[in-house]
């Protein structure tokens, strides 16, 4: 199979998916014209990351991604969900095909863009610098 | 198992396996060897070669056997190239929706200093012969167009290209791949000078094709070697291959205008159910489209996924050629014909064969609709 | 019948055709496809790609498939003139009776301004490291020299011809069709950076082959279309083929050193008997040959009506190799080792595989030196 | 098969082989570089063909090619001897492959040979140009 079993599980299965309602921080990547968009959805409580949902136009790999992004970061704290990486996505996935790989990339940029949008909204304080440029063109 | 994917290939047919098993087996002789085991594959082949003449109206040594189509298209169009540029024209006219075997031809052409015009075509999917007759200048050393798309099964008005290149003395070749053992083919009536085609889209083996090309027209050999294929093309042949094409393509010739009714109507259902999903479109024209293809864009949702989905509910569909699934760019072929980025995303080809049933139209015009709803609804994209 | 024209091609084998059968029928998704289907046939794709780079002792990102011997020969040494040429270098050594895979690309790039060293095989039909050693300039971008030799069936340095080139930092081809399955190959330890091979040289299906590309050496398609073989070799693959030349490859080579030691006895009694026979004489070194070959010259008679006498007699054999059959001239390699031109004619090629018996060579020892008496009786050039 | 069944009949059973031992005329074509040499021994009384030979050789159409062509002469007059044609040697082999017609020439060539040996020998004035140039690179 191109992909784990694991991978078939989230997309088969998706986690999380959906919107909520008042969101504390919502980020959204990619786009459509390169055939990806990820949009996460959190509800912060006390630091931590009390709910989250998604929404994802893309393939397996992305939906799958997505899946496994929300349940690792679904009640963690912030800090927690600021070290969260693609690679421990794609791990997590046990693997992704090399050309499939950028999926993860996204699902970890959608994690953190709602995770700055969060830090806007509530003016709190961070280190711009942590938060890479969300950039399409970056991952191919 | 539905499988409605017959562009990207097809099941070998019985007719076809049972011809090949003897030179599996005890036929097992070299075609060049003198003895009578290497003779009795030479017979083959001469048998074989003979088929497929018959069936696109040539003769014999007008056939060339390749290892598929993309050789073929390799080969027709570097060969006419060469001749080309011996006579000093180095211009070329293709269309923008061809496939990568004659594109990426093309481009390696290009590099070697040819100017490649790629005609439009249109949201229907087809060129007119008008737009061939304004590109060709007395530079054109070579016309090819495709007989049917590969994607979006649309014809191409071959017969009247054929005449407008003969009439201004321009090569033509067509890649009639997605079109042999699907359409009625007359390589002297369409005036075609080259034309390639590939055992497994008409129930023949992988890893076969053959090139016709008109008496009198000069072939450069792709792959150089030993004297097989009247020294146009090295290596030993692959007889079981060979004749198993051979088998294939003349059952299917045999059974054309019956298949094509039983295809084209199932087509046409297909075709009628999927029009209900709001915000998808057919991709190319209703009417000048191969027996066989469906091919739809769907709004908001993206391709894998669908084929993923439809693959749990025992469904073989395509989006977008297979050849290019290794790929992230969405299909040149819907580009090709004016769909946007993000709807090219989402398209779904469906491919079926003389063996698909009504009953599997139902279950497919059951199945799909959920799916898209499904994604629809996980999708940000779309407005629900 | 006795089948001894195992160079020429061998039997499909059991095994080989068990593993293809279900490509064949059932298994027929295209491995491009994302379904289960297609899956399957990509699956069994990267299995044959780890078997055979498992018998050559490489890396299956290593293998390319190809339709057979002339196309990987072909393809190693464009992509290798390509190479040398952006660097400037047009200087290319191989030998005088390499295959025409080998020498007609060699002669199509003289004519685009490469030079061409042509190394002499001598009487013994080998070149020596010492050779390859001289001829090697700063300009020279490929070293391509046989395995093993199609119709004499010596077997070249190759080791020692390998390391002198990685010293010397040229790219080294070597031409193994006939050695693959027959030969133990180590790529790693031999330092070759290509290797051809064909399926249908050691008991698997004809019309597919392998290109084995040390990594980091860049390869240029020959065939451009789809994405499939990384890019590097586009076409629908012939699964079925690719999956009994694998299956084929490894029964050889796990039984390498037992049908060796079988089929080189056989080979010995045979050039024994043939050597009783007067003005004969063996064409090729004695002790480096290829288990099964068995290659005489017999003076005053021509090797065709040979051949078909012996076809009578039910024994299949050769005489130069089979695939320039079509051909007056005699065969290259019997020149290039010095044989003169009538003697050249009268050549006798046997080659042995495992399924050979010793009663076989008994019946071919009885009834050869009798087709000779006969013919030469019949010969004026034969004094009685 | 490569060769008719009237081919590989005159193979298999070549007419007329072997030598005279008095011949009246010799004709010797081809050379063994190319692979073929035809050598033609002929008896001839009162201006016809008593007996004729043959020595070959070459390949399988070579051998059929001249029995074939010593059968056609075999008791004809040397007027009909002159008028053998290697058309005639090929179509009554039921015909031969395109790269073995040649064969047929050299069965002709080797006739006429024979013919101009047998006039030269008794001093027969004839007509230098009805016996074309006896050329191994002619056929090829
Ligand atoms: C040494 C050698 N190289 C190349 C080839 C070509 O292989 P194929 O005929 O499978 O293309 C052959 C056999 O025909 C061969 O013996
Ligand atoms: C239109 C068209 N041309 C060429 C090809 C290439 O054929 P093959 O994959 O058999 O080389 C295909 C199919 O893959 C095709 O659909
Ligand atoms: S493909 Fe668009 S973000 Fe990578
Ligand atoms: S081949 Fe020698 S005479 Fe024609």
């Amino acid at each position: 199979m191109l992909y784990s079993e694991k991978v078939m599980d989230h997309f088969r299965h998706p986690r999380n998916v959906g919107i909520l309602e008042h969101p504390d921080g919502v980020g959204e990547v990619g786009n459509a014209k390169c055939g990806d968009i990820m949009k996460i959805y959190l509800k912060i409580d006390q630091d931590t990351v009390s709910d989250v949902k998604f929404e994802t136009f893309g393939c397996g790999s992305a939906i799958a991604s997505s899946s496994m992004a929300t349940e690792m970061i679904k009640g963690k704290s912030l800090d927690e969900v600021m070290d969260l990486t693609n690679k421990a996505v794609a791990e997590a996935l046990d693997g992704l095909p090399a050309h499939k790989l950028h999926c993860s990339v996204l699902a970890e940029e959608a994690v953190k863009a709602a995770l700055k949008d969060y830090y806007d909204r509530h003016n709190i304080a961070y280190d711009p610098k942590q938060f890479s440029s969300i950039d399409c063109e970056g991952c191919h | 198992m539905i499988y409605a994917d017959n562009a990207a290939t097809t099941k070998l047919s019985g007719t076809a396996l049972n011809a090949m098993l003897p030179y599996l087996r005890e036929a097992y002789g070299n075609p060049s060897s003198l003895y009578s085991l290497g003779q009795q594959a030479a017979e083959a082949l001469a048998e074989a070669r003979q088929t497929v003449a018959d069936c696109l109206h040539c003769r014999p040594e007008e056939i060339y056997f390749t290892s598929g189509g993309s050789e073929a298209d390799n080969q027709a169009i570097l060969s006419a190239a060469r001749r080309g540029k011996a006579r000093g024209k180095t211009h070329i006219i293709s269309t923008s929706f061809e496939h990568h075997a004659v594109l990426h031809t093309l481009q390696k052409l290009e590099k070697e200093g040819f100017t490649v015009t790629l005609l439009d075509v249109h949201e229907t999917g087809r060129v007119t012969p008008q737009q061939v007759a304004e590109a060709i200048t007395d530079d054109t050393c070579l016309v090819t167009i495709m007989y049917a798309n590969n994607e979006i099964g649309t014809i191409q008005p071959i017969a009247d290209i054929g005449r407008l290149c003969r009439e201004r003395n321009v090569l033509f070749h067509t890649d009639a791949v997605q079109a042999a053992g699907h359409l009625e083919i007359d390589v002297g009536r369409e005036n075609i000078d080259m034309l390639s085609l590939s055992g497994h889209k008409f129930h023949g083996p992988k890893g076969v094709g053959a090139l016709y090309v008109r008496k009198g027209i000069p072939l450069t050999p792709l792959i150089e070697g030993g004297a097989q294929e009247r020294r146009k093309r090295a290596g030993t042949e692959n007889v079981a291959g060979i004749v198993g094409m051979a088998a294939a393509l003349k059952e299917a010739c045999d059974h054309l205008p019956e298949h094509t009714a039983k295809v084209s109507a199932l087509r046409d259902k297909l075709i009628a159910g999927l029009d209900a999903i709001p915000h998808g479109a057919l991709n190319g024209d209703r009417n000048h489209r191969l027996p066989g293809n469906v091919s739809f864009c769907f709004e908001g949702i993206e391709g894998e996924s669908m084929l993923l989905l439809l693959d749990d509910r025992g469904i073989c569909a395509s989006s977008g050629s297979a050849c290019t699934s290794g790929s992230l760019d969405p299909s040149h072929v819907l580009l090709a014909i004016g769909r946007p980025h993000e709807v090219a995303h989402g398209s779904l080809r469906l491919s079926l064969c003389e063996e698909n049933t009504e009953q599997e139209v139902d279950v497919m015009l059951r199945e799909i609709p959920q799916v898209i709803d499904y994604l629809r609804n996980m999708s940000p994209v779309w407005r629900k």
